[in-house]
């Protein structure tokens, strides 16, 4: 996830844009597992992993804010997905790997019926009822029978196999040797599908319309686009991504808890959108990756951790308050 | 029932402070607050040392939360926001900055006063009791008039005064107030540092009732939004009547819904969500802020 | 724990076997998110540790359990639930005192010395405080008390207590037990109660904060019965009371909880002690809990340091702490008996 | 005469497109001079520069022969401009008479100011009535009528009007022709008049400017340019 890979697919040429994917590609299957075979550093599996989950949710933020709304309610998705996944494997008995779609079908569902009245609101009160939102979840998932209130869901089996026509496509991971990496693998393959995806929406006939939106609801209105169906439809995709990134944290932790996914997890998936910049669609990408491994690296200050992590956010607000890839504006503007 | 309504009053009272606070910020710079309820648990612990820890009344207490408040509020204010909100490209980036600032008082709380529940003695001792139908301490009664008191002033200052009136002319039209020769970084400041300064004096007030600790900030800011939310955003009358409002849902419910279980709060946030769908500026706010 | 491997250091470390090892803590704060529990199990995992202590609740003791297991590591977490602790779960052995422990041991006493007849339960909405007042129901029903409310929760960052307690109070008990009631809301819940009117005992299974509760709640809280921690005047050795003192130096302030703590850092140790060979390898470590005994530092008399919670979890997965009942009165707490716990 | 405004070869613009070419124009004490000119032509740039709305980018701007631009926008109310923006700009959920009070706020004599205000009560009747309502329950003409009574509150030697007929019912645009009449006469204010009403405009003003996409095409004696028909070719947007 340099930086170099970004800049290029910012800069749109097709050569430039397959070899920054390629590059990409080969940094994340294989340059970072060599990495931590070289240091040892096998812990990093799980943060990255997490990254990777926690950047899919982002991705799905990204792209309400792509309409022009500020969504703080993906923990709520995020919260839904995991328990739908939880509540399938350990109550029917359904393969890990059908959950992962089914969560984010489940939320996207969920996310239309909730979208329709909410997303006529615009501004802090989108934000403010998003935010609301992923407190009804919490509670919903306290005060339910299916969700086993407070005291969560435990002991949630590791994913099976996947086989397709008798095709071993992903082996049964309680029987592999490092299930870390292979979450990994599969967290970054996921991550790198939907930030393919996201990257098609924002470069078709949607993604301009969507931008339209951001720019001026009145005016796309008035010249014939059905703007309540465009903003339904990114939202749901939005909720997809959110589902499916909460149903594989929970394969992860073997546990889901109505504390899983909070408050402050919607606030940081809007946060990684903001450091990352709203701009470019790897934006949510690189913020999640420095705010989430940041503090991991921060952990060495012990109890000055959260001071530097917050004062070095505050820093980086003064500096790029458009987010760390409006330093690619600047590039460009100069030119 | 005359002990539900009076739960609900106090709750809302103090609610009602939050709320004026946050609303008062969003109405001037339009930016939401993340950072309220820290700056409420922060001026508890301001509080809490000045009356504790160097055996001062709490009237001291109060006083000198409300100055360091509003202080830290005005520096917020001219060195943080004021930078972003110039050259940021949508007004949305102040969440991230106003985020940050929460988590670097969290820090500041922890490094300044541990994470352990401080609370200080209560002002005024024993409980009024109407015949077992209305129970209310002393030390209640007092914070709840303290805090009505603050509102009530907090009105007529707004209305009254020069420079209240060029506050609300600033929320209301931003370049009309500028042409009528208002100072709008100046007032900006001066409006950041009193709503810093209402959570200052909330969070110095409920120190001597509830106590304060680190992860009280949260919370707060949520419960605050919520009122606003209620009552619409940016507007005075709003959040005060957002704050009895919720107060007041919040004595009901966890009176008559107790054999429920913890169902309150699913059933105000259900309920608010409902409400904004049909009404989204919420009870006195204007359409879209 | 840090003053604790501070001290044993610089009286020249530890000797396992026939090495001196001088202690070091590694540390990683979790803010209580799940999420990031077992990111700092895989950071122990990394660095080679293979004994750790905490996390301190429910979800984040349940989380890391996969990475203990995998990662061979002993873990003792401050969360109750049985079945981290009950075969097949064997990474996990517990810290301290369960509540469905201590629960019953008030209940009784206080049934046969201040006849109490009622009991009401009140729990804050989530995992741990939620598990204990269901199992502290049960052990009241088992001891003939009648149970007069256990459904009312509320949320942890209620500010007033008032309309939580008041259809509790309604309800008339002799007994209010606080279920795994935090330090933080503990003062407000007993003032609240008191300031309502009511004049019954109020009780909680676990460890309090006696200045916290002096701040919070003042004399409201006299007579206010939780679990104390293991250094009790009547109990501490001069090992112990040393221990405060360096813990107070250190840290500023001395608290029941890392008292518990430094319990599990001592029971690391001397099972190290016992067995070298379970440094690097859990499954020793394992072996020689069964027969584990060493003498105790921490407590006046001939206490010894073993592993118990057969009855409990069916096998030793808990080590023995004392189990200390104690009385709140003017800013201290006051012992009112001491069990123990097989 | 003396000189009270001399804007001079004032270039401004806004993110990159130009809305202001090398704009001269002045005013002389007691004069109204109106500026005319389609949508967009540029006429309220002139006046958003002139309070410090706007920063320029090239030239100067002088009054009673001290620069004005860089000033701050309360400096320059502070020194006898005041303006009634276009679209009203009430303080909506104000009373009368606070909007009409903010219209005082950089004056600080009591006595002053509550003389001032009597003054506007006494030429506006309509407002003593709605003495204590909502800004926002007046009618449109009323509140236009306000938002003057709330820049004479600051006592002023200019008055700058951005489109005060815009949206006005007809029947009332007349009133409000007359008033300004009125006000420049009585109070010896000179007046800046932004109209695209461009017969209310020349019929009340000294002098006009005709403004198209930047620039001045065309200036003179306002009742020369009543009958000039270069003066609908400005409103095309086109050469004159």
């Amino acid at each position: 996830m340099n930086t170099n890979t970004e800049t290029m697919a910012a800069k749109g040429s097709v050569t430039a844009r397959i070899l920054g994917m390629a590059a990409f590609l080969a940094l994340v299957f294989v340059a970072v597992p060599m990495f931590i075979a070289a240091t040892g550093r096998s812990d990093f599996y799980y943060t990255l992993t997490s990254v990777a989950l926690l950047a899919i949710g982002a991705a799905g933020v990204w792209l309400t804010f792509y309409i022009g709304r500020i969504n703080i309610g993906q923990g709520a998705y995020a919260l839904m997905g995991g328990y739908v996944s939880a509540i399938l494997i350990t109550q029917a008995g359904v393969s890990f790997w059908l959950t992962l779609p089914l969560a984010g079908i489940f939320c996207a569902v969920i996310s239309v019926l909730i979208g329709l009245p909410i997303l006529r609101l615009r501004g802090v009160y989108f934000a403010m009822v998003t935010l609301v939102l992923t407190e009804v979840a919490r509670l919903t998932a306290l005060a339910l029978p299916i969700t086993n209130g407070a005291k969560g869901i435990t002991s949630i089996p590791l994913p099976g196999e996947l086989s397709v026509l008798g095709i071993t496509l992903i082996p049964d991971f309680s029987t592999l040797q490092n299930p870390r990496q292979a979450f990994y693998m599969v967290a970054v393959a996921l991550m790198v599908l939907v930030y393919l995806v996201l990257w098609r929406i924002v470069n078709t006939r949607l993604g301009h319309l969507c931008r339209s939106l951001q720019q001026n609801e009145e005016l796309s209105a008035s010249i014939g686009v059905n703007t309540t169906w465009l903003r339904i439809l990114a939202y749901a995709i939005s909720s997809f991504f959110g589902g499916v990134a909460g149903a594989m944290f929970v394969s992860i932790s073997q546990s889901i808890y109505p504390s899983s996914f909070v408050v402050q997890d919607s606030v940081n998936f809007v946060l990684y959108c903001f450091l990352g910049g709203l701009g470019y669609v790897f934006g949510p990408m690189l913020g999640t990756l420095l705010l989430y491994f940041g503090w991991d690296l921060l952990s060495v200050f012990k109890q000055y951790q959260l001071l530097i992590y917050s004062g070095s956010m505050i820093a980086l607000m003064l500096i790029l308050p458009n987010g760390i890839l409006s330093l690619l504006d600047k590039k460009e503007g100069g030119k | 029932m005359e002990q539900i309504l009076a739960n609900g009053l106090y709750l809302g009272a103090q609610y009602a402070l939050i709320a004026l606070g946050l609303t008062l910020i969003f109405s001037l710079m339009n930016v939401l607050n993340f950072a309220h309820g820290q700056m409420y648990v922060f001026s508890g612990f301001v509080c809490y040392t000045v009356v504790v820890q160097l055996g001062l009344p709490f009237i001291v207490g109060l006083v000198v939360a409300a100055v360091v408040l509003a202080v830290m509020g005005g520096l917020i204010e001219k060195f943080l926001f004021r930078p972003v909100i110039r050259r940021s490209k949508r007004d949305e980036s102040t969440m991230l900055l106003a985020a940050g600032i929460a988590f670097f008082l969290d820090a500041l709380i922890l490094l300044l006063f541990g994470e352990k529940q401080r609370g200080i003695p209560k002002v005024v001792n024993g409980v009024f009791n109407w015949d077992f139908r209305l129970i209310m301490p002393y030390d209640r009664i007092l914070i709840c008039v303290l805090a009505i008191a603050i509102i009530v002033s907090f009105i007529l200052f707004m209305q009254y005064s020069k420079a209240g009136r060029a506050m609300r002319a600033l929320a209301q039209d931003r370049m009309a107030a500028q042409l009528m020769g208002v100072d709008v970084d100046r007032y900006s400041m001066i409006g950041f540092a009193m709503g810093a300064m209402l959570a200052g004096l909330v969070g110095a007030l409920l120190v001597s009732i509830t106590g304060v600790n680190l992860g009280m900030g949260g919370p707060t800011s949520i419960k605050a939004f919520l009122m606003i939310m209620i009552g619409g955003a940016g507007v005075i009358s709003g959040a005060i009547i957002g704050g009895f409002i919720l107060g007041m849902m919040e004595s009901v419910g966890l009176s008559v819904l107790s054999s429920y279980g913890d169902v309150t709060y699913l059933l105000i946030f259900a309920s608010l969500m409902i409400f904004l769908a049909i009404r989204p500026q919420g009870l006195m706010g204007k359409p879209w802020g | 724990m840090e003053a604790r491997a501070a001290w044993l250091n610089e009286l020249g470390g530890v000797q396992i076997g026939d090495t001196t090892y001088d202690i070091q803590i590694v540390a990683f704060d979790d803010q209580k998110d799940p999420k990031r529990a077992i990111a700092g199990m895989e950071r122990m995992a990394q660095e080679g540790v293979h004994y750790v202590v905490g996390p301190n609740v429910d979800d984040g003791a349940a989380a890391v359990r996969p990475v203990a297991e995998q990662q061979g590591i002993m873990y003792f977490p401050y969360s109750f639930p049985k079945e981290l602790f009950s075969p097949p779960a064997s990474n996990a052995i517990l810290g301290m005192v369960a509540n469905y422990q201590s629960g019953p041991a008030i209940y009784a006493y206080l049934k046969e010395n201040k006849g109490v007849q009622k009991v009401a339960f009140v729990a804050a909405n989530e995992s741990d405080p939620l598990s204990q007042r269901d199992s502290g129901v049960e052990a009241a029903k088992a001891l003939g008390l009648e149970v007069v409310s256990d459904k009312v929760t509320y949320q942890v960052d209620t500010t007033d207590f008032s309309p939580v307690l008041l259809p509790v109070l309604q309800s008339r008990p002799d007994l209010l037990v606080l279920s795994g009631v935090s330090p933080a809301n503990a003062p407000q819940l007993i003032r609240s109660a008191r300031e309502l009117g009511y004049e019954g005992l109020i009780s909680t299974e676990t460890g309090q904060d006696a200045s916290v509760l002096a701040e919070g709640a003042g004399e409201l809280a006299n007579g206010f019965i939780s679990v104390g921690g293991a250094s009790t005047p009547e109990l501490a050795s001069d090992t112990m009371r040393e221990f405060v003192d360096r813990y107070t130096k250190m840290f500023g302030e001395y608290n029941d909880e890392s008292n518990t703590k430094v319990y599990a850092l001592e029971y690391i140790i001397e099972t190290l002690k016992a067995n070298p060979a379970a440094l690097t390898d859990v499954e020793e470590y394992k072996k020689t809990i069964d027969t584990f005994e060493a003498p105790n530092p921490f407590m006046v008399g001939d206490a010894k340091l073993r592993y118990v919670g057969r009855s409990s979890f069916g096998q030793k997965r808990q080590v023995s702490v004392p189990l200390v009942v104690t009385e709140y009165k003017d800013g201290a707490f006051e012992t009112l008996f001491v069990a123990e716990v097989d | 005469m003396t000189r009270m405004l001399d804007f001079d070869n004032v270039e401004l613009y806004y993110d990159h497109v130009y809305a202001l070419k090398g704009v001269s124009i002045h005013l002389d004490e007691g004069e109204t001079v109106a500026l005319i000119g389609a949508n967009g032509a540029g006429k309220s740039s002139i006046l958003r520069a002139i309070t410090g709305l706007r920063k320029i980018k090239s030239g100067s701007i002088s009054y009673l022969g001290d620069r004005l631009d860089g000033t701050s926008a309360a400096d320059i109310v502070r020194r006898g401009i005041a303006m009634v923006p276009e679209g009203r700009r009430v303080f909506p959920l104000m009373s009368v008479k606070d909007n009409l009070l903010m219209g005082a706020f950089t004056r600080t004599d009591k006595l002053d100011i509550e003389q001032t205000l009597e003054s506007i009560l006494t030429r506006f009747p309509r407002l003593r009535e709605r003495f204590n309502q909502q800004a926002s329950t007046l009618s449109g003409g009323e509140q236009q009528m306000m938002v003057i009574g709330r820049a004479l509150m600051a006592k002023p030697k200019l008055l700058l009007l951005d489109e005060p007929s815009l949206g006005i019912a007809p029947k009332l645009v007349q009133d409000i022709a007359r008033a300004i009449v009125a006000i420049s006469r009585d109070e010896g204010v000179s007046v800046l008049l932004v109209e695209q009403n461009s017969r209310m405009a020349l019929s009340i003003s000294n002098r006009a400017y005709a403004l198209s996409t930047g620039q001045i095409v065309l200036s003179g004696n306002s009742r020369e340019l009543l009958d000039d028909p270069r003066v609908k070719a400005a409103y095309l947007g086109g050469e004159v």
